[in-house]
């Protein structure tokens, strides 16, 4: 008992009461610490308020970002939002990863109505959905695009890729999804999108992810290869990615086409001699660092700083999303919401993920602003740009080659 | 007699929807076989720790990751086979465990059940957040180009790697019914684990036996880690699943029925992938885990309390 | 501990609950929603205990009556208050069906079949998309209840809480502290005291579901939102029972204690150290199981009254 | 007046008959010795009319109605009470509330009526420092407390399994007293089991005599103590 009240104690003392407003412009960030796109995504935005309070800083104050950890826990989160927005005093928002983390933070976000830029959170079904339309939203900047958004882009990418090269050919498709949340929104956006007046004949199956205890794909994989896709989409997590490749060399599925859609992949998957043309979905990989300064230079410093690779694509939409919203407040002269939104509104920002970010309405929200993600492949050991074009990096191989 | 009987239909029965299923889908038989073969080779041992030491071990997956962990970083290093690296990583999973077992299980053999299940659920966290610190949420996986091994029938290919899966677990039940009837040390371990009083009265060292029991059991679980390391990849939260399966695989099996473990593993392997089979019931394979768990619980409680 | 400074203690407990929200900003009133909400599923957990009997099955009930309250709002139109003890009936009503089929089963084989049910429970709202959302979880349109009011969710968290604790209380001062306590030490003298065994640990089995339902539908209109995820997640069986026994178990103030433990903790050693803190979190757990095994309230009263051995 | 019947009860388990086509009665006021030698059957008799195990078949009859598969919770509602070859404390409640348990469920009592009873049948016993944990008392005083907790059934039948076993010559002496006494005062038929026949002499009116499951033997002590096959049946055990 007296432990127990002694840690309360301390608890309550720990946390500062007063208010700071000095110099400084505080923005509070919230990820899933413990996993590698929180850890990152935390460690782009620090580097990417060193840069800016190197270059001093915004309006003469410099920025501060105080991380909190959401546990990937929708509780943790609404606790995470109120110590930023009550104890740090923080004048805006960004982070968020896991959907299910992010509908918690909502609520207490709409309380505040400070910016928020958000990095992550993909389901429309919950989150956009608990966001609400605008006017009651607005505060809310969506950079990642929702999962309706990417089956859209993903529709338009394999349209324009048809066209061009005229040797590839797509007729059937067939998506592996995983039983979760992620798989099933890919599911019934891959359905509506591609399935839409019957260009494409569709099938798919869900199967669990090694992620959360499954790892034999042997059952969907057979019905795939029942069905001979020309297009074989598996929508899952890093850990499914090999495994599911030396199954399906198992059976002989040797589909065209053979393309993941999972947020990471596994180190080292490149060395893989299986990891060989595959395709992927994706929003940015070093390749293309070759064609695009601002992704170099995020590169560089980036691994200069922290002597790793960014390993997801959400390490560069923290970094971007800090550096929107520092726009932002330079534009507007203040933190002060209403004038923020309106200057971030304004938004034209050329990011490293290659492509100039502004922010348009999406199916509910006013500040959707990515929209389409990439379509990728696996060449030589490097992730290599297909689409969109003007971020192209290299020309498909095609097709998928067969097991040797 | 009528049990006798009603064994005799049941086998009969089940004998017939094998074949039906092999004229069906042979490939149904093949994976469940082999996914089977993963299930019970992994509760075999948790099956082994809760029949002797009486311990629900919420942190048996976790030695299993940390064994495949050991063995992805020690095969990267010098580029050894993890089948190579199977009896190291039992070794090394041992001591381990035999560390773990001195420093915390053994100081809470005498406190109430829970406590022990709680304290292995705290070395559990402990050990994924460790590993998670260290190598991050990231996923590992060695390449290895004999896992995709299959072999050709007719027009069907069928994948076999898995089947190493199958002699690990029959190696494991067939090595530990004869250790714990044949040797000294496995009648000693036996006899503590049916009755521990009784044991020490008779002058066995029960903590001692304890402690063998429980490294046994992890050397088992370390060597599945380099196997498992073959095939799957691997993350810190990768064994977590792993200890719920195998404890409702003891549980179905019955406490102390290690052989039990291999037909409950081989029922549920099997279900489950007749169920993935059919485009109508795939969502539901998950669900007759655990149907099959109440069920056969269920019926066997009925049936004593009938006798 | 003499009964006058605990009454003392719980006073003063109670007067800093009740005034929280006039003393603490948001952020410890947060805090102590979501230690309340586990504090109260600890306490139901450990109200089954008292007979001897180990649910795993915390999420599962606590899951249904989420899904419950948010589709009595959305399929049923029902208002947001009202599905709350919606939640609560439902809940109550699986614990009584499915307690006719379990509670013959001991040890073990109950905590495991509690198990297998809170899966199942899970996997089918996960299948039923139409009904259920899906995977994907579904929002309440209406948003969150009391329109996100924080004292006022302040004040929900604190009546799940005092009912829980309520229930406990009852429980300990009632035929059900004789009853459960007789079933647990020995079954046949109970039987033939006249202990219709059955009959009180469906009882204890559906009142303390339905405090767990209570406590989901509470949990989802407070985010305004369900996934199976979310609400089945293990995390609402294992803290449970990690603070339970943390506390102390086959009381009121175990519970209490460990769940302030874990809780503030928790919270604590992320301001500390954001990242890594779960390790921490963890060794916590194995110490305090390792140097206090009768839980903080055990070590609590020996310290009280060393003079005396064996206590409880 | 008859308060407990049974015809030819028998209860088998996996082919062993433990209890093999038993008939006998019990009357108001009467104190019965149930002897044997080891493993004739005696608790497994009792067993069987408390309800904690069902019979094979036969039948069960308390003040003329049919008990045969009343659970053993509704017997004790309905008057016979019992105590265990090995005790059976309740270790998590006190003296007294293992005593209340009894008056709580079998009469339905309310909490404080029930202490009243516990410590009016606890005082008959001579029990005192009732406040104190189980793990506090002596074996007299655990034997007391369950012939306690049995009488604060307020039962028409009460079984004693071995009650006097592992008491020293002025505890038993003692307690035969209190026995007397109770039975008497209570108007109750009581069935004791004990090995020591000083005991079964001194307290029962009658006896009844089970061998390998069967009764060979009825009636008063010294008649039946004379009976050649039960005296057979002795040695044999013995043997």
């Amino acid at each position: 008992m007296r432990k127990a009240l002694a840690l309360l104690a301390i608890a309550l003392i720990a946390i500062p009461a007063f208010a700071q407003t000095g110099d400084t412009i505080k923005i509070g960030g919230i990820w899933t610490l413990s996993d590698i796109t929180g850890k990152q995504g935390s460690a782009a935005a620090l580097l990417a308020v060193e840069e800016i309070n190197k270059s001093g800083g915004v309006n003469g104050k410099m920025l501060e970002l105080i991380i909190a950890d959401d546990e990937g826990k929708a509780d943790k989160a609404a606790a995470a939002v109120e110590k930023l927005a009550t104890v740090d005093k923080v004048e805006a928002f960004i982070g968020g990863m896991a959907s299910g983390a992010e509908v918690g933070k909502i609520p207490a976000y709409a309380k505040y109505n400070k910016v928020v830029v958000a990095t992550g959170a993909a389901s429309s079904a919950i989150v956009e959905k608990a966001l609400g339309p605008s006017p009651g939203s607005d505060y809310y900047f969506h950079l990642h695009p929702w999962d309706y958004n990417q089956g859209a882009s993903y529709a338009e990418g394999w349209d324009a890729i048809q066209k061009k090269f005229p040797s590839i050919k797509i007729k059937k498709i067939f998506l592996a999804y995983e039983e979760g949340a992620f798989g099933k929104s890919s599911w019934d956006a891959t359905k509506l999108l591609f399935g839409a007046d019957k260009r494409y004949t569709i099938d798919g199956a869900p199967f669990k992810s090694a992620l959360l205890g499954g790892g034999d794909y042997s059952a969907v994989l057979e019905a795939a290869k029942d069905f001979k896709p020309d297009l074989f989409l598996w929508a899952g997590y890093d850990a499914d990615a090999l495994p599911l490749l030396e199954q399906s060399k198992a059976i002989k599925f040797t589909p065209k086409i053979y393309l993941g859609a999972p947020p990471g992949w596994p180190i080292g998957f490149g060395s893989s001699k299986l990891s060989k043309n595959v395709m992927l979905y994706g929003m940015w990989s070093p390749s293309m660092n070759d064609t695009n300064p601002a992704s170099k230079k995020f590169y560089d410093a980036y691994v200069k700083k922290y002597r790793e690779e960014p390993a997801t694509y959400f390490a560069l939409l923290a970094y971007d999303a800090v550096k929107i919203l520092a726009d932002g407040i330079k534009l507007a002269g203040t933190t002060e919401t209403a004038a923020l939104v309106k200057a971030l509104e304004a938004t034209k920002y050329a990011s490293p993920l290659g492509e100039t970010i502004t922010f348009k309405p999406s199916n509910i929200i006013k500040h959707q602003g990515i929209t389409r993600q990439k379509i990728l492949q696996w060449q030589n050991g490097f992730q290599e740009v297909l689409w969109p074009f003007e971020a192209a990096t290299a020309a498909p191989v095609f097709p998928f080659p067969a097991w040797k | 007699m009528a049990l006798k009987r009603r064994a005799t239909i049941l086998a009969a029965l089940s004998a017939a929807a094998t074949i039906l299923i092999l004229l069906w889908k042979p490939s149904v038989i093949n994976n469940g076989l082999q996914q089977a073969g993963l299930y019970a080779a992994i509760a075999i041992p948790m099956g082994l720790v809760l029949g002797i030491v009486h311990i629900v071990n919420l942190a048996h997956g976790e030695f299993m990751m940390v064994a495949a962990y050991a063995t992805y970083f020690a095969c990267r290093a010098t580029g050894m086979d993890p089948l190579l690296a199977v009896l190291p990583a039992a070794a090394v999973t041992a001591a381990f465990g035999w560390v773990v077992f001195q420093l915390t299980i053994k100081r809470a053999l005498k406190a109430p059940e829970l406590n022990q299940l709680i304290l292995t659920f705290g070395i559990a966290i402990a050990l994924t957040q460790a590993v998670n610190i260290l190598f991050t949420s990231q996923t590992f996986k060695l390449q290895l180009d004999y896992v995709s091994a299959s072999i050709d029938i007719g027009e069907d290919t069928f994948p076999v790697w898995s089947y190493v899966f199958v002699a690990f677990a029959i190696l494991y039940a067939v090595g530990l019914k004869l250790f714990l009837t044949r040797t000294t040390i496995g009648k000693a371990a036996l006899a503590v684990g049916q009755n521990p009083k009784g044991a020490a009265i008779v002058g066995i060292d029960v903590n001692r036996v304890y402690g063998l029991v429980f490294a046994l059991a992890l050397a088992l679980v370390g060597a599945m880690g380099a196997l498992f390391l073959t095939k799957q990849s691997i993350f810190p939260s990768v064994g977590s699943p792993y200890t719920m399966k195998s404890f409702c695989l003891v549980a179905v099996a019955g406490i102390g029925n290690i052989p039990g473990i291999l037909g409950a593993s081989l029922l549920l392997g099997i279900s489950e992938q007749v169920l993935r089979g059919f485009r109508d019931t795939r969502a539901w394979a998950d669900i007759v885990f655990f149907v099959l768990i109440i069920a056969v619980i269920l019926g066997r409680s009925i049936k004593w309390r009938k006798s | 501990m003499n009964r006058n400074l605990a009454r003392v203690v719980a006073t003063l407990l109670g007067a800093l609950a009740v005034a929280l929200p006039a003393l603490a900003g948001a952020y410890p009133l947060q805090v102590a929603r979501n230690v309340m909400l586990y504090m109260a599923l600890a306490i139901t957990w450990d109200m089954l205990l008292r007979s001897g009997q180990i649910s795993f099955g915390i999420a599962g009930l606590f899951g249904l009556g989420a899904y419950a309250s948010i589709l009595g709002v959305i399929r049923a139109g029902m208002p947001a208050w009202a599905s709350i003890p919606f939640a609560a009936a439902f809940s109550a009503l699986a614990a009584l069906l499915i307690g006719y089929l379990i509670l013959r089963l001991r040890g073990m084989y109950f905590s495991i079949v509690t198990l297998a049910l809170a899966e199942i429970f899970r996997i089918v709202i996960h299948n039923l998309h139409d009904f259920t959302g899906g995977p994907e979880g579904i929002v309440a349109p209406q948003g969150v209840i009391f329109g996100g009011s924080a004292s006022a969710l302040y004040w929900l968290a604190l009546g799940g809480l005092a009912v829980a604790l309520g229930a406990s209380i009852w429980f300990e001062r009632s035929k059900f502290h004789f009853a459960l306590t007789a079933i647990r030490d020995n079954e046949i003298a109970a039987s033939t005291s006249g202990v219709n065994i059955f009959s009180w640990l469906l009882a204890t089995f559906v009142i303390t579901s339905g405090i767990q339902g209570l406590l989901g539908g509470i949990f989802v209109q407070s985010y305004g939102f369900a996934t199976p995820d979310s609400v089945f997640s293990a995390d609402f069986t294992l803290l449970p029972l990690a603070m339970a026994l943390l506390g102390g178990i086959h009381g009121t103030v175990g519970p209490i204690m460990g769940a302030v433990l874990l809780g503030v903790a928790s919270e604590w050693l992320k301001l500390q150290m954001p990242y890594g803190h779960l390790v921490v979190y963890g060794i916590i757990i194995i110490i305090v199981i390792l140097f206090m095994p009768r839980g903080l309230y055990g070590l609590a009263r020996k310290m009280a009254r060393p003079a005396e051995g064996r206590a409880e | 007046m008859t308060k407990l019947r049974t015809e030819h009860l028998t209860r088998a388990f996996l082919g062993l008959v433990a209890v093999n086509d038993v008939s006998f009665s019990m009357e108001e006021g009467e104190i019965l010795g149930i002897i044997g030698p080891n493993g004739a059957g005696k608790t497994t008799f009792i067993n069987l009319v408390s309800g904690i195990i069902m019979p094979s078949s036969g039948t069960v009859e308390y003040k003329g109605r049919d008990i045969t598969y009343l659970p053993a919770h509704d017997r004790a509602r309905l008057g016979i009470a019992r105590t265990y070859q090995l005790i059976h404390p309740l270790e998590n409640l006190s003296l007294i509330q293992n005593v209340m348990v009894g008056s709580i469920f079998a009469k339905g009592n309310g909490l404080r009526a029930a202490r009243a009873k516990a410590e009016e049948v606890c005082a008959s016993l001579g029990l005192t420092g009732l406040d104190r944990d189980t793990s506090k008392l002596t074996i007299l005083e655990i034997k007391k407390m369950e012939i306690a907790r049995a009488l604060a059934n307020e039962p028409e039948v009460l079984f004693l399994d071995e009650v006097m076993a592992g008491l020293n010559s002025d505890e038993t002496r003692e307690l035969i007293a209190q026995v007397q006494t109770i039975a008497r005062e209570r108007k109750l038929a009581v069935g004791v089991v004990e090995h020591v026949m000083g005991v079964i002499k001194e307290l029962t009116h009658r006896v009844i005599v089970l061998e390998a499951g069967e009764l060979i033997a009825e009636g008063p002590y010294e008649e039946v103590s004379k009976n050649p096959r039960v005296i057979e049946a002795y040695l044999g055990g013995a043997a």
